[in-house]
């Protein structure tokens, strides 16, 4: 029935190599589903993500973008998350006030041990994410297909 | 442009089951830059690298893309196998399409959909790769180990038995941790100091081995092979060279009301102090907390009475700074505090008490010398009533959610103990289940059923009273006979639950160590590595881990030792070739890159750069690839892009956003 | 049968307990102070919840036997919810019946002074809609 | 204005400076622009008055590179971004003798034309030793006035104050000139609805051009190459030619200079197309105030900047959405 015309959102996920990735790894042998629109991109922190990586997820069409890191403390390289936390912060309230929906954009600190809470951030921010709809204040037209 | 070749793998039916593997390749084999595409059962397996092989030297081949399980699995694995074939081991990529895609996915299409899209990432990424070579670093060959406990004691002696130096950190005044304070030990029964004591002197005498207790960590930095530790010895109060430990000043010190940890709080012990007669180092510390001379000035009786001159009032904590090849962590465990358990009248009734308590209570170096008593007042028990997972397998935040593991064989021990000494006592237990799996351990428990005649009851209790006469009533249910019942009882032990040391968190921290949400460090993989943390050169052992009893923490205790040999034995480590690299035409030596470095891994020269014919002088950052460990925090600090991540590039990462979002 | 799984159903919807978290450690009815006269005890109440077995419950004389005093939520390890459940099921009996158990005009009668005032608000909560 | 080319002059003259860098008279009235002076003659040309806004800090950068030491005029909020150069290991302190001119707040030509005065031949009343309140402005159509504070730039409502943050000396009287909220602006725009933001920033930022004049003039924008010219980010040499390349190019234009930006608001004034561009750092410089607690870039030379820094228990990004 509606499944077909379901709007199926493009979301990408940078994962720390050292906490998230791994939360992501045991959510799958867990067998805990979300649902397939998520992308994971291995980043080896959180704080290699650049403002332009997901600046550019959004001109290419992507839906929503969620960043997963350690918890803070917990980082493999000591301080990497304290800064990642700065810049997303920054950066979220600033796609915020240009009048971008804030709920397209979302950082979650996700253990290695943490499968559940990883197939459980990812299914909340899908739905979310559906909720909203396509992004269309962002994007570049020309590469929507 | 790279010559791509990709490589898909069934993994039996757990990929292949979920994504329509052939589809893939299909779907995949005019991707730009591909040239080769295939599938094959298990890619992983030796037949399987041997295809890889055979394509990287039959298509020449510059890259490839395993689709497979996660790179945290087999990255290593298909790197080698790219190497054997003369192939730069960082041109490989992994497209996971296991554990983030069939694994989680029921739907074929919509997994196969995904499958083609993360390999499609990875062929994009991939066609950016450039070869690599890991640099070296050398390895201290000298080990830390955490915890001064029958697993840091069993970890530094196989360590230093294979001839290199240890250091053992333990924050409380002796070594030995909780087994010196248990009693008999399970399945067998044999006295517990009567089989660790000789351990701790062992150590304590090894030429390899130097203990430093009363000390504890302060500050770790560097990497694996090359750690570098503060130590922080605290303030003894005492000269442990001139302390011959002849014990006169503990006999002599006026404050002797300062509770005893090592009973547990149920006696009190002397504010200079050893923990326990067999102490190692068997030097008194000075608590100068209780002490009348650091509380009020005047007293000084064991400086007096000290025929070795050895009291130092002055002494201050000392730091010191010590490198290590390797650290491995045996922090140990404490029950946790009944707080939240008010049903059971902890805090009410001296009568009710831990089982770690029990144990003070058995030793016959204990507050009772041994004799079963009651705390409140001396007489000794008829009626004994053990109740069991207290505070484990919670799904609350008052307990803990997980088995304490160990219990079910104490509380045997306990039981069969009390019936075996004082006949006459009638012990009940309350249980849930009874877990004994381990080698004698079910037998153990049914001979304390079946020759001891202990009473187990399957059922909780659910309220402990205490009556006015003194006893305590215990409200518990009988699931079998669908009974609640009531009975009367003089003491009653509780099977309270274990919880990492609190301190475990700190260490962690700084360590870099990932620990899981009840503070046990998590390891490098479940099954597969379980002694090693994912932080290279950590290892883990005993229960900072997860519960275990003593047989099973020797046995990683020996095993976590034989992972830290491993990594001292080499003289040189091959480094992590995913470092940061600074553009220095680009550079504008702002020094925003250093700031955020957490090891100091970049630094800044002057040179002369040649920028498209104009020859100057400029400020530009400079990586010690050797220090640089890979995070990226310099590469998006860097406004202008002059330093990027080898590995994970600017280009490489967005490759795959566009793959991933067309 | 399949209106025996709804009413299941709606019971954990009512009481927000997830019967599937029990591992029958018994604790609610070792517990329980009305443990003695209730045919159907706490712990039981739980399995019978979770197999669908409602039939049973609903008629059970231990949903009018249960003191509302909490002591097995409290303390249940497992987070499960056994007085919630009998709430839920006597609910449902009530709304079944489509009036109130009793009324509120019935209650002084029942009453005299040694009551505490906590079971006289317990009892309106048991006892009414 | 006199005495300060009386003392470049000496300066030459006895060798302790080898240039001067200041303002010269422009082609039109309100039009002086940066330049180098390296005699007494050239100093002919030198002015300094209300439209000597151009912040001079970033010509250091080259003048850092050049034999001897420059002469660098710096008005009080230019300092800011001069000490701010220093930390990022920009400019040479010691090849600059700073004097520290005084300020009683810049004109903008813009809001005098926007008041419907065209046609202007001369102004009077710009000089700053004693600056009027009033401008008389004689125009092809006759003689106007406006109130010298009306005619003022956006920035100096805000002003930091009349303190230079480093200088070597000091020539002339300053004036603190602000009169109104800094974060005024910011406020509004906040309590707009999502859909309101959205189409203000459009309607503003549909009017770049990609000229790149607020790149070139921003003191903090001084990489050798910016990554919207180099190929690092696949984000080169863009055109305009939808929506989204300019919100990309200026909210990481802003993310870059965040934390750094001293709120000097040479973005805004130079800006061909009058977008308000000072609207995207002051609201980073907001957030990081209210955040991270209250920091001024080029305060001082030495303190860790907000984003290269953090504390253990910072917001969590979160805070965003929790806030509305």
């Amino acid at each position: 029935m509606s499944v077909e015309n379901q709007f199926k959102p493009k979301i990408v996920a940078f994962c720390c190599n050292w906490c998230s990735y791994a939360g992501a790894d045991l959510a799958g042998s867990s067998r805990l589903t979300y649902p397939a629109d998520v992308k994971i991109i291995r980043v080896p922190c959180s704080c290699r993500v650049n403002p332009m990586f997901i600046l550019r997820a959004f001109e290419k069409g992507a839906d929503g973008v969620i960043i997963c890191g350690c918890h803070p403390g917990d980082c493999h390289y000591s301080t990497g998350n304290y800064y990642a936390r700065r810049r997303m912060t920054l950066l979220f309230s600033m796609l915020d006030y240009i009048g971008i929906e804030n709920g397209r954009t979302r950082v979650e600190w996700v253990s290695a041990a943490e499968g559940v809470k990883f197939s459980q951030t990812m299914n909340e921010f899908v739905d979310k994410i559906r909720s909203l709809g396509e992004n269309v204040r962002l994007g570049d037209l020309r590469c929507k297909k | 442009m790279q010559r791509v070749g990709v490589f898909v793998c069934h993994c039996g039916s757990n990929i292949a089951a979920t994504v329509d593997v052939k589809r893939v390749v299909e779907a995949i084999s005019n991707e730009p830059g591909v040239v080769h595409a295939e599938d094959y059962q298990y890619m992983c397996s030796e037949a399987g690298q041997a295809l890889i092989a055979k394509a990287i030297k039959e298509k020449a081949l510059t890259g490839i893309v395993v689709c497979s399980c996660s790179p945290r699995m087999h990255e290593a694995t298909f790197r080698k196998a790219a190497e054997r074939a003369g192939l730069n081991p960082y041109m490989v990529e992994i497209a996971n399409i296991r554990e983030h895609c069939s694994w989680i996915h029921k739907d074929i299409v919509e997994a196969t959909e995904k499958a083609v899209i993360l390999a499609r990432a990875a062929i994009a990424k991939v066609n950016l790769n450039t070869p690599l070579k890991p640099g070296e670093s050398r390895v201290t060959k000298r080990a830390l180990v955490i915890g001064g406990g029958i697993a840091g004691i069993q970890t530094a002696l196989d360590i230093a038995d294979a001839g290199y130096e240890v250091d053992i950190v333990e924050k409380t005044p002796s070594i030995g941790g909780r087994m010196s304070q248990l009693d008999k030990t399970f399945p067998t029964l044999d006295c517990s100091a009567c089989i660790l004591t000789p351990k701790m002197v062992e150590a304590a005498a090894h030429e390899k081995i130097n203990i430093y207790t009363y000390s504890e960590v302060d500050k770790v930095s560097g990497f694996v092979g090359d750690f570098t530790v503060d130590i922080r010895k605290k303030a003894r109060s005492v000269d442990m060279d001139k302390c011959t430990g002849c014990g006169v000043c503990q006999e002599k010190c006026p404050s002797k009301k300062a509770p005893s940890e090592f009973n547990r709080g149920l006696g009190t012990r002397s504010a200079i102090y050893t923990p326990f007669a067999q102490a190692i180092p068997n030097v008194p510390v000075i608590d100068r907390e209780n002490c009348i001379k650091f509380k009020t000035g005047k007293c000084g009786i064991c400086a007096k009475v000290c025929q070795a001159g050895a009291i130092d009032y002055e002494q201050k904590d000392e730091i010191i700074t010590e490198k290590y090849g390797a650290i491995v962590v045996a922090t140990g465990f404490d029950t946790i505090k009944l707080d939240n358990y008010d049903e059971y009248a902890y805090s009410q009734s001296k009568d009710v008490i831990t089982s770690l308590e029990l144990e003070r209570v058995m030793n016959a170096a204990g507050t009772t010398k041994g004799h079963l008593e009651r705390l409140s007042d001396g007489k000794a028990p008829k009626d004994i009533v053990f109740i069991q997972c207290v505070g484990s397998r919670c799904a609350d935040d008052r307990g803990k959610s997980y088995c304490s593991k160990i219990c079910c064989m104490y509380t045997a021990k306990h039981a069969m103990l009390i019936r075996d000494k004082y006949p006459d006592v009638n012990v009940t237990v309350f249980y849930i289940d009874v877990r004994t799996p381990g080698k004698n351990f079910d037998e153990f428990y049914r001979r304390a059923v079946e020759q001891y005649g202990v009473n187990y009851i399957k059922g909780q209790v659910g309220k402990v009273i205490p009556q006015p006469d003194g006893s305590l009533l215990v409200q518990g249910v009988d699931l079998l006979d669908n009974k609640q019942i009531l009975k009367q009882a003089d003491m009653v032990v509780l099977a309270t639950a274990i919880e990492p040391d609190p301190d475990v968190r700190k260490i962690a921290t700084m360590l870099t160590a990932s620990i899981d949400t009840n503070n046990f460090l998590t390891e490098a993989h479940a099954k597969l590595r379980p002694v090693e943390s994912p932080t290279a050169g950590i290892f883990l052992s005993g229960v900072c881990q997860g519960p275990k009893d003593i047989p099973e923490t020797v046995a990683q205790a020996g095993a976590a030792a034989v992972k830290a040999i491993g990594l001292l034995a080499k003289d040189k480590l091959l480094t992590n070739p995913c470092t940061a690299k600074a553009d220095e035409l680009l550079c504008n030596g702002c020094s925003a890159c250093a700031n955020v470095c957490p090891y100091g891994a970049i630094s800044y020269e002057v040179k002369e750069v040649n920028d498209h014919g104009i020859r100057e002088q400029r400020r530009v950052a400079v990586v010690n690839s050797a220090l640089c460990q890979g995070c990226g925090a310099c590469t998006v600090t860097c406004p202008s892009g002059a330093m990027d991540l080898q590995g994970f590039s600017n280009l490489q990462i967005i490759s795959e956003v566009d793959a991933i979002c067309q | 049968m399949s209106s025996e799984k709804n009413c299941a159903q709606q019971i954990k919807e009512i009481s927000g307990a997830d019967p599937l978290k029990c591992m029958k450690c018994g604790k609610c009815s070792a517990s329980c102070p009305s443990f003695n006269e209730m045919d159907i005890k706490p712990h039981q109440f739980v399995s019978y919840v979770a197999n669908g077995d409602i039939e049973a419950l609903v008629n059970s004389k231990s949903l009018y036997k249960c003191l509302s005093c909490f002591a097995c939520l409290e303390r249940c390890p497992r987070d499960v919810k056994p007085a919630k459940l009998i709430d839920a099921a006597r609910q449902l009996v009530v709304r079944q019946r489509g009036k109130d158990y009793l009324t509120a005009d019935e209650i002084p009668e029942l009453l005299d002074e040694g009551l505490p005032q906590q079971l006289l608000v317990s009892a309106f909560r048991r006892y009414r809609r | 204005m006199q005495e300060i080319i009386s003392r470049a002059k000496e300066l030459l003259e006895n060798g302790t400076v080898a240039r001067v860098l200041g303002w010269k008279i422009g082609d039109l009235p309100y039009n002086p622009e940066p330049a180098y002076f390296e005699t007494a003659k050239d100093l002919e040309n030198f002015v300094y008055n209300g439209f000597c806004g151009a912040n001079l800090s970033k010509y250091m950068i080259e003048a850092s590179k050049l034999e001897g030491k420059t002469m660098i005029c710096l008005k009080p909020c230019d300092s800011y971004s001069f000490n701010q150069l220093i930390k990022e290991h920009r400019v040479d302190r010691d090849k600059a003798y700073i004097v520290g001119v005084g300020c009683k707040g810049k004109l903008d030509i813009e809001k005098i034309k926007k008041a419907g005065i065209k046609g202007i031949e001369s102004i009077s009343g710009i000089e700053m030793t004693d600056a009027a309140d009033t401008l008389e402005i004689k125009t092809i159509y006759g003689d106007k006035t406006m109130s010298y504070a009306d005619a003022m730039l956006e920035r100096c409502h805000v002003c930091k104050g009349k303190d230079h943050v480093i200088y070597d000396e000091l020539i002339g009287e300053s004036k603190d000139t602000k009169d109104a909220e800094r974060f005024a602006e910011i406020e509004k725009i906040e309590a707009m609805s999502p859909e309101e933001k959205f189409e203000f920033f459009k309607a503003e930022l549909s009017k770049c051009i990609r000229c790149n004049a607020c790149r070139n003039v921003c003191p903090a924008c001084s990489c050798r190459k910016c990554v919207f010219d180099s190929n690092k980010f696949d984000s080169a040499q863009k055109a305009n030619v939808d929506s989204f390349e300019e919100k990309m190019f200026h909210i990481i234009r802003a993310f870059h200079v965040a934390g750094r930006c001293t709120d000097c608001g040479e973005c805004s004034r130079v800006c061909p197309q009058g977008i308000p561009l000072h609207l995207f750092n002051r609201k980073f410089i907001k957030d990081i105030n209210e955040l991270y607690g209250e920091y001024q870039a080029g305060a001082d030379a030495e303190s860790k900047g907000p984003l290269t820094d953090f504390t253990f228990d910072d917001a969590e990004p979160s805070v965003v959405a929790e806030r509305g």
